[in-house]
């Protein structure tokens, strides 16, 4: 019962971190926690998370995605987000970390964004 | 009528999702409509994590226990560890500009936008309670 | 390490699915597999619904208190009424040809068929337990 | 979410019905002895009941269906069981009711068993 499962590709100079599953206290915020220090790592400095397939944020995930980002920003890097899902709108919003994080809802879009 | 439910764990997060499906249960019980439902499952979660890191310590030895109470119109969760409880006045608003980067904080925040009364209280027999109120919607 | 979980319901067959969902919960956290999973499901439900029916008398304001103990390589469901107990030595075989044909007593049977201990006793503090230990299977 | 649902259609003189969910005690138990007993008031004797969708059958399901076997046969009817799952199985052998059962694999065999 993996909480959190997260694949990444490449788009260019762009690494797409597909993340699936529940972002949540422990496993899940650990995990994401590893991937994005892992991309800065290897150098990897424009970062789009896939956010599509997550079906849970609680307050320590929600606390996790502003750790990475600040931290890929203290790294000279971009984190984004893509296709929120409602639910995670609707915790952006409620938190006013819609005005923090920039959203995207296509992928291309979002991609060409960090040119 | 009122319905009473409880259900204590160990204070591993481990067994959080065990409260998570109770919840689920009691709600789809009472006919809470699907959005309704998930936030009050992300509410109740939010106490029990509390209740296990801070109330607790994580001291598996120490029970987190959560009462539901259902009626006709409201769900109300009683969420019970075993620490000394806090002065939750005094929390700094996590959308204030100077908190918005905090990687912590918003628990409470979530508990208090999802359910209609959030009430930390101390337990007469013993450690600290957090009361979650959720109405239903009149249709 | 021994790990506790303990469920509380009014003693309503409507909660019986609710006490079904968090042994689910258990034996996967314990990975027994799927056909030991849904045995000590049933064997649990028979305990919950002698405790309710025959324990309580189906009073809705006498609790039924289930307590899942798991460890390494068992668990143990204790599932205790409020009701006089009973002298499990004395059921008649529901497999023995004349009571074949009877609609009922086939629960502490089930029990004893899917878990590997049924043990009836008296609490304490009152009201009658019957404790259910499953093993794991050795691999 | 109700716990038993019961579909009745005819063949001939048998009458097929399809259960689905689960026979325990409560809702499911009653909702299948009211279905037998309202066949056996319509005059219709030769039933056979398909188990393939039930998931679960607790004590006081298989006690049910037993009532309903002699409720049939004092009625001068006949019940049978169709596509019993695994756990039906296991359960009808433990409690040595395969001795009392006529079980059937085959819809067509199963209905021809009648004449
Ligand atoms: N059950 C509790 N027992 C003791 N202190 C608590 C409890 N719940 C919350 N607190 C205190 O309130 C603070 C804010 O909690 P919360 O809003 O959930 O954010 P976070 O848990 O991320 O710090 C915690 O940091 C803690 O100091
Ligand atoms: N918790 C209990 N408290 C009191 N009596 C019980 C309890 N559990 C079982 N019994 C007694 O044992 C009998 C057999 O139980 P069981 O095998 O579950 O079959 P059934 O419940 O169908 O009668 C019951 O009829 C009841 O008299």
């Amino acid at each position: 019962m993996a909480s959190l499962s997260i694949k990444d590709r490449q788009a260019g100079d762009v690494t797409i971190l597909d993340l699936s599953g529940k972002i949540t206290i422990g496993e899940g915020s650990v995990q994401l926690r590893e991937a994005v220090k892992r991309m800065l790592d290897d150098g990897k400095k424009k970062i789009l998370l896939n956010l599509g397939d997550v079906s849970y944020v609680d307050s320590s995930g929600i606390g996790e995605l502003v750790s990475s980002y600040t931290t890929t920003g203290n790294n000279g890097g971009q984190l984004k987000l893509l296709n929120q899902t409602k639910k995670i709108h609707d915790l952006l919003t409620i938190t006013k970390l819609v005005t923090v994080f920039e959203t995207h809802d296509n992928e291309e879009t979002a991609i060409a964004s960090f040119k | 009528m009122t319905e009473t439910i409880e259900l204590s764990i160990d204070s591993k997060l481990e067994f959080v999702d065990l409260v998570a499906s109770v919840t689920k249960s009691v709600t789809a019980k009472m006919e809470f409509d699907e959005d309704d439902a998930s936030w009050i499952e992300l509410a109740v979660h939010e106490a029990v994590i509390n209740a296990i890191t801070h109330g607790n310590r994580n001291s598996a030895d120490k029970q987190v226990e959560v009462r539901f109470v259902t009626e006709q119109e409201a769900l109300t969760v009683y969420v019970r560890d075993r620490g000394e409880g806090f002065d939750p006045s005094q929390l700094p608003d996590p959308t204030s500009s100077d908190n918005l980067l905090n990687p912590s904080g918003r628990g409470i925040f979530y508990m208090r936008t999802f359910m209609d009364e959030v009430e930390h209280s101390i337990h007469p027999e013993g450690g600290s309670v957090v009361r979650l109120t959720k109405n239903k919607r009149s249709s």
